[in-house]
């Protein structure tokens, strides 16, 4: 099992080695430096300043040159030093991981918590207008543009309702939570729901449900003890492969809710040309998303007797 | 004494073709302790009733009409919550695909106590305990171990000792063998049914055996019903299905098999076929089922639906050209 | 005596505002401000950053030289009590305040202003405040390396100053802005690079926490230089890129003051309680479409011209962005002292329109792409208001949305026919006209690549000009040139609005940028939720 | 007696396993384990066995469809070996020579091909006669596998299974092969429609001179085809040998077990079965020494040692056992 | 055939689905037919943010433009958004995955390792990437979005190629001489389109909407290009003073993209009912 984990670890770095390479080179060749206007700047650098800024950030080497530093660094772990900000990359994503993180569970656990009871209904209730309302409104979650989604939810319940601040972190409280959480979470959520069904469904139709049945167990303990763990395990990659899309939809929620996570900093930084911290925010969003679906996996040996990793 | 009789039995699938008539009209019997063979080509029926018995049909089946008494309860005026007592209690069931029907993720010793405890009250420990004793019963190697292990850990011929242990681990009066030794290979399926032979004996539980393969039947079986496209066509004792078979499609099936050891050379090109294929279940018509691939069928029997006669205590046939016994 | 004036005038004002008050219910409370430009933060060090996001926050915590006064419309003086100028009018004597201390307690001396000019014009500080040092003597052989100190800057004793210029201008335009700041050396370098996540200044407030990406908070320093001040304890700077999630915020008091964008702005002016707290000013930013004169029809100043005709800039002010905006005359607004108020500038007129386009060879029109960035007052959005007008002059305008950084890269290096942008026009008149100098490149700002030796020589005269009225007189006679050359098709100046709700006080028209605004005088009386 | 059509000699193919982490031996099936046999024109050789004991794999590498890892085989002396090296033309000639009936019915056709498609392209990729030629041949094999003229442009579900067998019998006989391999071509049959395909297999054999290999686990269905019998147990042959031989006279103590166990539909006669111990060996770790001795009743020490070799015990017939 | 239809009738989703799904093709066909106005030059900014009324349905937005006309032409931009880039990214990932699958190896390996790669990045992400690379536009918009999603499709389609490849009608193709391309071609993918089908369908959906958040970002199709994503983006601010202006794109985009789901995973029921369990 640790041997398991320490190989699937091992193979994380050609991924993160190819990814590295291919953003550096995307990013690189972005047109417009850190050095040029953007949002919200006050006064153009002159060209001296600018010349200055480029030697000190040492963008007037060749591409490899830097490609190879930037390898050397991340080698160590270090991902750099942001060009604007005053900080190092590392420092940077370490303070913005944690809303990230924060965001992402909660909106998966809304996602997986309603999402997963309303997939059983459905299939549970196959064909029957509670299968179809509770699909309906499943797949009305994944319809809606999620920066328009939380606007609305904004206005109601914050303007009108008065329950929810509008925005900001709040040091993390629930209440800030919330809604950034939904909103991100409710399109997740139509997903699990509609993968929860069919996989309930499936399981349903198996030879060791109708033994079960066989053997005189009512139909809530065949659903608990034999259809439940089985779906799972059919939904599990689904879930965890999602949650690195998720991850990359925080760039939305955040930029709206003023939340101080990475989503927005790699927003930011893509506009304002800070090539090391967009490259350290998308690097650190897919270790996320690598880490989540060993994670998954790892999962299924605990579910799943029949899954072993030496 | 008839420990279960079937009378008139009709099971539909209500599927977007129609209506598949899957079980039409079957009635069987059979007494207490005895081994009851029904066997029938694929689509005959034959699991539908077994499964119509347990009150296992699925949407979009249904089982439309006719009575099942077991002990002399009907057990459709049974409600779910009675059936589920009667259900792996009274009549248990084992199924053709060892390999799917245990569920992955639980232990074996899990599966069986869930069942135990189920219908009798007994604490998980001594269920646990049971459940080893019951794999020794069904000759498996190191019970204790296999108890603790999960089913991908076990062949196909293993987990259908599992599944003959735990339907045995209630004392059940009848069990129902769905094709039980079908995927097993020969050797595999020689052991299993000498196992359900021995422990017949030992627990006098009656077995209601299902099966296509004749020779099976020929081994187990003290009565044997045939069944052709949900119905009945013919029963008796095993001898009398097999030294003189009453009904034409009994006599064909009986003759199309190849036997071992009775070739010759000339022999080698005529194996007897019925010609033809199975009639659809969706459009059976008004008319004896066999007579399209009856080497004996005229023009009476495209008009008139045969009724089974019993034409002895126990034996009947489903022919209007059968004459009595000695025709 | 100056005290004491001091404080007769804040009694004063104080009595204005709120009779009755006093100096205790002014003080205490949180203030909940914006920083709505683009996102985050970038840095704290102002002499490393150039976004005016961060200058918002900049300004409270550290105090340059001079500061920008809304009363008098130009620079006063900050750090110093007071200024002797040489006849000359290239050296300046400065008399520091001797009570301006740093968040850690030491008093400001000159070795502190001297100390944090020479890091603005290092290098490798490559600081974006480099042009306004650069008007001191001897700035050039420092920022070469040739001379390890800046020759016009002089130590006197630790509260006196001698500032020597290069040419007589007024030093208070270089020498106000928040990135040329006194920082106190000792803490610079103690931190290095995270100065700018932890900065320590002299201005009214401490730095308190910076929750990346969502809020700075600051808290009031007790030992500011003036008396008294600042009043609110805390101030929390709300990072708020979006403009309906800032409106929702303020109007559940999350906010205590916001800017309004021409969106809400008829909304906030129709709204009564909102209307009478709102502050507008027309800000010293002109929004222009550059047309790019090395482009084949915009050569002809008769087709730039023509297009300023044909197009209704009052309708597109007036509905477009619902009035939050001042119609134009020239490049600079009326708020300049070189504001020509006789000049006149484009009416609608698509006949005249035709007409030019005629004579310049374009009878049937052409068609041009004009890059604008996403921005709602200055972006795409007023391009896309230009098609139907132009297209009645057969003009077909295609605009091309781009962000801000690869629009700037294409306005530096040329490429492209025409861009829409907002242009930095003061306070200093002088130096926003200079802008289109034929000497500056693109990369200087001067987009359009205008090139007039007309235009060139008011200016010129007007830089060695001494008498400041002559000297508007030039600048006036530059503008009109601009104007009559329409290298730019004149959009508006920004009319910048900020709402705030009626407990707060002392809130200013600051016309470089309203969203500068000095909270030391700022204060909240007890209506306010966080008080 | 002349050269046999088809010859294999020492026929293995074994699967590498996933290799493990860090684990520098590589692990094998050992599917099919140096097996020689070989058939002749118009005769027919049968493979019993039960699950996994590498028959299917050796009718399909004899086609190459999955590639042999060691030893040789030659179709009318030419190497066959590997397919795949020989000329494209030659290749094609070859497939002609040789072809296969499979198990299941359902999906051994595509389901997205009609009838007409199913038996026209490989005509058509043989250049086999012109458009209407090809035609005239379709409607000639249809009748001859008993299916009617206007099936050709139904699809494979909407056939019966039996209906379907003759489809692949058809598609198989379509370039006028010498062998054809039924791998289990009847046993996902019903009862009845088993026999209409058996004695199809056999009508055609007569009528076309072809050599089958058929391989089944019913030796029922076996004897009744072949000719000659191999019983494979673990990748192995262990016994070959006329069809009488096998039934009457088995040395094997496998094939004698094999026989006893299948049940046979007549309830007078009740047997002495001898009955297998445990399960079949797995083939990634097949047991040292003779490779049945894990539920041999006969066994001896010798038989953990050593690997008996297949040796002539009369005519046609051999077998590996130490004591037989 | 009559089966189908009976299939077809018992699918709720895909009969709403379905409608939906063509009244938004018809809206987008006959766009020029249906719209009262030209979506871009019939602009007047006098009649700038009228609400809805006779005049104009759906009121007018900031520029004094029609919304319905804009909203009815927006099916076409939208719509064009979701089906070609969903036909690029299903091209590359049946091409990929087809020949992964078939010919394993090496090739497989190297595939499946991109595929890895891309999956791992949010398409979200690399959408913004590529677009800020070559700026906004509604051609850039189809390439970026073109060449990110194609990672499902790929692994689905290689993972149906590894079950089909082993069916024995493939094994019978080459035993009758078909070569590697007319089995894949013939053979393997029209039997494995139904799972890529209805990826394709539920892409369509989610490209729509990835659009309409790269708008919100400023990174969308072109202004005045009236896409529903761009209408929805730039109205947001107004979503309280002149609600109209973002309502209308907001419900088209909304029951579209309904709408697609809905038929997707009707499809889905019908294709290919068990097919949770192949995604792995």
């Amino acid at each position: 099992m640790t041997l398991y984990v320490v190989k699937r670890l091992l193979q994380f770095i050609p991924t993160i080695f190819c990814i590295s390479l291919m953003m550096f080179v995307i990013l690189n060749v972005l047109p417009g430096d850190a050095t040029t206007m953007s949002g919200g700047m006050k006064r153009q650098l002159d060209a001296k300043t600018a010349e200055n800024m480029k030697k000190q950030l040492g963008l007037d080497k060749p591409l490899h040159i830097r490609y190879l530093h930037y390898i050397k660094g991340l080698v160590k772990g270090d991902l750099g030093k942001s060009y604007l900000r005053s900080e190092s990359v590392n420092d940077l994503i370490a303070q913005r991981l944690k809303p990230t993180i924060q965001v992402s569970l909660a909106a998966l656990l809304i996602a997986v918590g309603f999402g997963i009871p309303l997939g059983f209904v459905s299939a549970l209730k196959q064909g029957t207008w509670m299968d179809t309302l509770s699909m309906v409104g499943a797949v009305s979650g994944v319809s809606i543009p999620q920066f328009w989604l939380g606007l609305i939810l904004m206005y109601v319940f914050s303007l009108l309702l008065g329950w929810l601040p509008p925005q900001g972190y709040g040091g993390g409280s629930l209440v800030n939570l919330i809604m950034p959480a939904f909103t991100l979470g409710v399109g997740y959520m139509a997903l699990i729901a509609r993968t929860t069904r069919a996989a309930v469904i499936e399981v349903l139709s198996e030879d060791y449900i109708r033994t079960a049945r066989s053997k005189g167990l009512s139909e809530w303990i065949v659903n608990r003890r034999h259809v439940f763990g089985n779906t799972m395990i059919l939904i599990l990659t689904t879930v965890g492969l999602q949650f690195g899309s998720l991850v990359g939809q925080t760039v939305i929620i955040e930029k709206l809710f003023s939340w101080p996570g990475i989503g927005s900093l790699l927003v930011d930084s893509i506009f304002q040309r800070d090539i090391p911290v967009t490259q350290g925010c998308v690097l650190v969003i897919i270790g996320v998303f690598l880490i989540v679906n060993l994670v998954i996996d790892l999962m299924y040996v605990i579910i799943d007797p029949r899954i072993q990793y030496k | 004494m008839n420990i279960l009789e079937i009378k008139n039995l009709k099971t539909q699938f209500h599927v977007l073709d129609g209506v598949a008539h899957a079980v039409n009209n079957v009635s069987l019997s059979m007494e207490k302790g005895e081994v009851l063979g029904v066997v029938g080509e694929s689509g005959s029926g034959k699991s539908v009733t077994a499964l119509s018995l347990m009150g296992l049909v699925r949407p979009p089946g249904r089982v439309v009409s006719g009575e099942i008494l077991f002990d002399g309860t009907d057990l459709r005026t049974l409600s779910e919550k009675q059936m589920q007592d009667v259900r792996g209690n009274r009549i248990s069931m084992i199924f053709q695909e060892p390999m799917t029907s245990l569920n992955p993720l639980l232990k074996i010793r899990d599966q069986i106590s869930e069942m135990v405890m189920r219908h009798n009250s007994i604490s998980k420990k001594d269920s646990y305990d049971y459940c080893v004793e019951m794999l020794g019963k069904v000759q498996i190697p190191y019970p204790e171990k296999r108890a603790k292990e999960y089913p991908h850990q076990l062949s196909g011929g293993m987990r259908q000792r599992i599944m003959i242990a735990m339907a045995l681990s209630c004392n059940p009066e009848i069990l129902i063998a769905d094709e039980p030794t079908t995927a097993l290979d020969v050797t595999i399926q020689a052991q299993v049914i000498d196992l359900m032979l021995n422990l017949k004996e030992q627990y006098d539980t009656g077995i209601l055996m299902i099966t296509h393969d004749l020779g099976v039947i020929a081994e187990i079986a003290q009565k044997v019903v045939v069944m052709y496209a949900g119905q009945v066509v013919e029963t008796g004792t095993v001898y009398e299905i097999f030294d003189n078979p009453k009904h034409p499609y009994t006599k064909a099936l009986l003759d199309s098999v190849p036997k071992l050891g009775k070739r010759s050379k000339a022999e080698r090109k005529r194996l007897r076929e019925i010609k033809g294929i199975v009639p659809d279940l969706f459009t059976l018509g008004a008319h004896c089922n066999f007579y399209e691939r009856c080497p004996d069928a005229d023009e009476a029997c495209k008009r008139i639906i045969p009724d089974l006669i019993e034409y002895e205590n126990g034996s009947s046939v489903r022919c209007i050209k059968f004459q009595g016994r000695n025709a | 005596m100056k005290k004491l004036c001091f404080i007769l005038l804040l009694l004063f004002t104080g009595f204005c505002f709120f009779p009755g008050s006093s100096m205790a219910a002014k003080s205490g409370g949180e203030f909940n401000f914006i920083a709505p430009y683009g996102g985050d933060l970038s840095s704290l060090d102002p002499h490393k950053t150039n976004r005016t996001q961060d200058y918002i926050v900049i300004l409270n915590i550290h105090r340059s030289l001079y500061k920008w006064s809304a009363d008098a419309g130009k620079p006063v003086l900050a750090l110093a009590d007071s200024v002797k100028v040489s006849q000359d009018r290239l050296t300046y004597t400065y008399a520091l305040k001797q009570n301006v201390k740093f968040h850690n307690g030491r008093n400001m001396t000159a070795d502190d202003i001297i100390w944090s000019y020479q890091r603005i014009l290092t290098p490798a500080t490559a600081s974006p405040g480099v042009r306004s040092i650069r008007i001191i003597k001897g700035a050039d052989d420092f920022e070469s390396g040739k001379a390890t100190a800046i020759q016009g800057l002089k130590k006197l004793d630790d509260y006196t100053l001698e500032i020597t210029l290069k040419n007589p201008v007024e030093p208070g335009f270089s020498l106000y802005p928040p990135e040329i700041a006194i920082l106190p050396k000792e803490e610079v370098e103690k931190r290095g690079d995270s100065f700018g996540v932890d900065p320590v200044g002299c201005g009214p407030f401490k730095f308190v926490n910076w929750v990346k990406g969502s809020e700075v908070v600051l808290e009031k320093f007790a030992g500011y230089y003036e008396a008294g001040k600042p009043y609110l304890d805390k101030v929390v700077y709300k990072i708020m890129p979006e403009a309906a999630s800032r409106d929702i915020a303020f109007k559940v008091k999350e906010l205590d003051a916001t800017t309004v964008g021409s969106v809400n702005y008829p909304e906030y002016k129709g709204t009564p309680a909102i209307a009478k707290n709102m502050i507008e000013v027309a800000e010293l930013w002109t929004r222009v479409v550059c047309f790019n004169v090395d482009y084949g029809p915009f050569k002809n100043k008769k087709v730039r011209q023509a297009l300023n005709y044909a197009i209704n800039t009052k309708l597109i002010n007036k509905k477009l962005l619902k009035g939050k905006a001042v119609d134009p005359v020239g490049y600079l607004p009326p708020s300049s002292p070189a504001f020509g108020t006789d000049s006149k500038g484009y009416e609608y007129n698509p006949e005249r329109a035709k007409q030019l386009l005629k004579e310049a060879g374009y009878p049937d029109g052409f068609t041009f792409e004009c890059l604008g960035t996403d921005n709602g007052t200055w972006g795409v959005k007023a391009i896309e208001a230009l098609i139907p007008m132009l297209k009645k002059v057969g003009v077909k305008v295609v605009p091309v949305r781009m962000e801000g950084a690869a629009m700037s890269a294409r306005a530096k290096s040329g490429d492209f026919q025409a861009l829409i942008w907002s242009l930095d026009s003061g306070p200093d008149p002088l130096s926003a006209l200079s802008r289109w100098e034929s000497v500056n490149e693109r990369v200087s700002g001067n987009y359009s690549g205008y090139n007039s030796a007309a235009f060139d020589n008011y200016l010129a005269l007007a830089r060695v000009e001494t008498d400041d009225s002559k000297k508007m007189d030039l600048l006036k006679k530059a503008d009109q040139t601009f104007i009559e050359d329409a290298p730019v098709w004149f959009y508006n100046y920004n009319k910048a609005v900020l709402a705030y709700h009626p407990w707060v006080h002392g809130l200013q028209p600051v016309a470089v940028e309203l969203m500068y605004q000095d909270l030391s005088s700022v204060w909240v009386d007890e209506n306010s939720p966080r008080k | 007696m002349s050269e046999p059509l088809l010859k294999v000699e020492n026929l293995k193919v074994h699967f590498p396993l996933d290799r493990e982490f860090l684990s520098l031996k590589k692990r094998y099936v050992y599917a099919v384990d140096d097996i020689s046999f070989s058939v002749n024109e118009g005769e027919t050789l049968g493979i019993v066995g039960e699950s996994g004991c590498g028959k299917t794999t050796a009718g399909l590498s004899v086609l190459n469809l999955v590639k042999p890892t060691g030893g040789q085989l030659f179709f009318r002396n030419q190497d066959i070996t590997d397919i795949s090296k020989l000329p494209k033309e030659e290749a094609l000639k070859l497939r002609k020579e040789m072809q296969i009936i499979f198990q299941d019915p359902y999906s051994s056709l595509n389901p997205r091909a009609s009838l007409k498609t199913i038996l026209d392209v490989p005509m058509k990729i043989h250049n086999m006669g012109s458009a209407k030629e090809r035609s005239e041949k379709i409607e000639y094999l249809l009748e001859k596998v008993g299916l009617r003229l206007e099936h050709a442009s139904r699809y494979p579900h909407e056939f019966s299974g039996g209906q379907r067998q003759r489809i692949g019998i058809a598609r198989a006989l379509s370039l006028n092969p010498s062998l054809i391999i039924g791998d289990e071509p009847v046993s996902a049959l019903d009862v009845s429609i088993q026999a209409q395909i058996i004695n199809l297999l056999l009508d055609l054999q007569e009528e076309f001179n072809l050599a089958y290999i058929i391989i089944a686990h019913d030796l029922a269905v076996v004897e009744h085809v072949a000719d000659r019998i191999a019983v494979m147990y673990l990748g192995k042959i262990v016994e070959q040998a006329d069809y009488k031989d096998i039934y009457t006279s088995p040395l094997h103590p496998y094939t004698q077990a094999l026989l006893s166990a299948i049940p046979i539909p007549d309830p007078h006669m009740k047997r002495n079965r001898i009955l297998l111990k445990g399960d079949v060996p797995s083939p990634i770790d097949p047991p040292k020494g003779c490779s049945f001795n894990t539920r041999c009743p006969k066994k001896k020490d010798v038989c953990e040692q050593v690997e008996p070799v297949l040796k002539k015990a009369g005519d046609g017939h051999y077998v590996s056992c130490h004591f037989a | 055939m009559n089966k189908t239809i009976l299939k077809i009738k018992n699918q709720p989703n895909l009969i709403i689905g379905g409608i939906i799904t063509a009244v938004v093709i018809f809206m987008a066909i006959a766009a020029p037919l249906l719209a009262p106005y030209h979506p871009v030059d019939d602009a007047d900014l006098m009649v700038s943010e009228e609400p809805p009324g006779s005049t104009y349905l759906m009121g007018t937005d900031e520029q004094g433009r029609d919304i319905l006309s804009r909203v009815i032409y927006g099916s076409r931009i939208s719509l064009s958004i979701g089906i070609v880039t969903q036909v690029m990214n299903t091209i590359i990932g049946i091409i990929l995955g087809l020949s992964a699958g078939y010919f394993g190896k090496w090739w497989d390996d190297l595939v499946m390792g991109l595929t890895n790669i891309m999956l791992s990045i949010p398409s979200m992400i690399f959408a913004l990437a590529i677009m800020a690379l070559i700026g906004p536009g509604l051609i850039n918009v189809f390439f970026a979005l073109g060449i990110t999603n194609w990672s499902y499709t790929c692994r689905i389609t290689r993972s149906q190629v590894l079950f089909t490849r082993s069916l024995d009608y493939v094994k019978a193709a080459k035993a009758l001489g078909y070569g590697d391309i007319r089995i894949m071609f013939t053979q393997i993918l029209p039997n494995i389109l139904g799972p890529i089908l209805v990826i394709g369908t539920l892409g369509v959906a989610s490209a729509i909407l990835l659009e309409a958040s790269l708008s919100f970002l400023g990174l969308g199709t072109q202004p005045p290009t009236p896409s529903w994503g761009g209408m929805l983006a730039t109205a947001r601010n107004q979503m309280f003073t002149a609600p109209w202006i973002s309502i209308f794109p907001g419900l088209a985009i909304f029951i579209t993209v309904l709408g697609l789901n809905l038929f997707g995973d009707g499809l889905r029921d019908i294709l290919d009912p068990h097919s949770v369990g192949k995604i792995k």
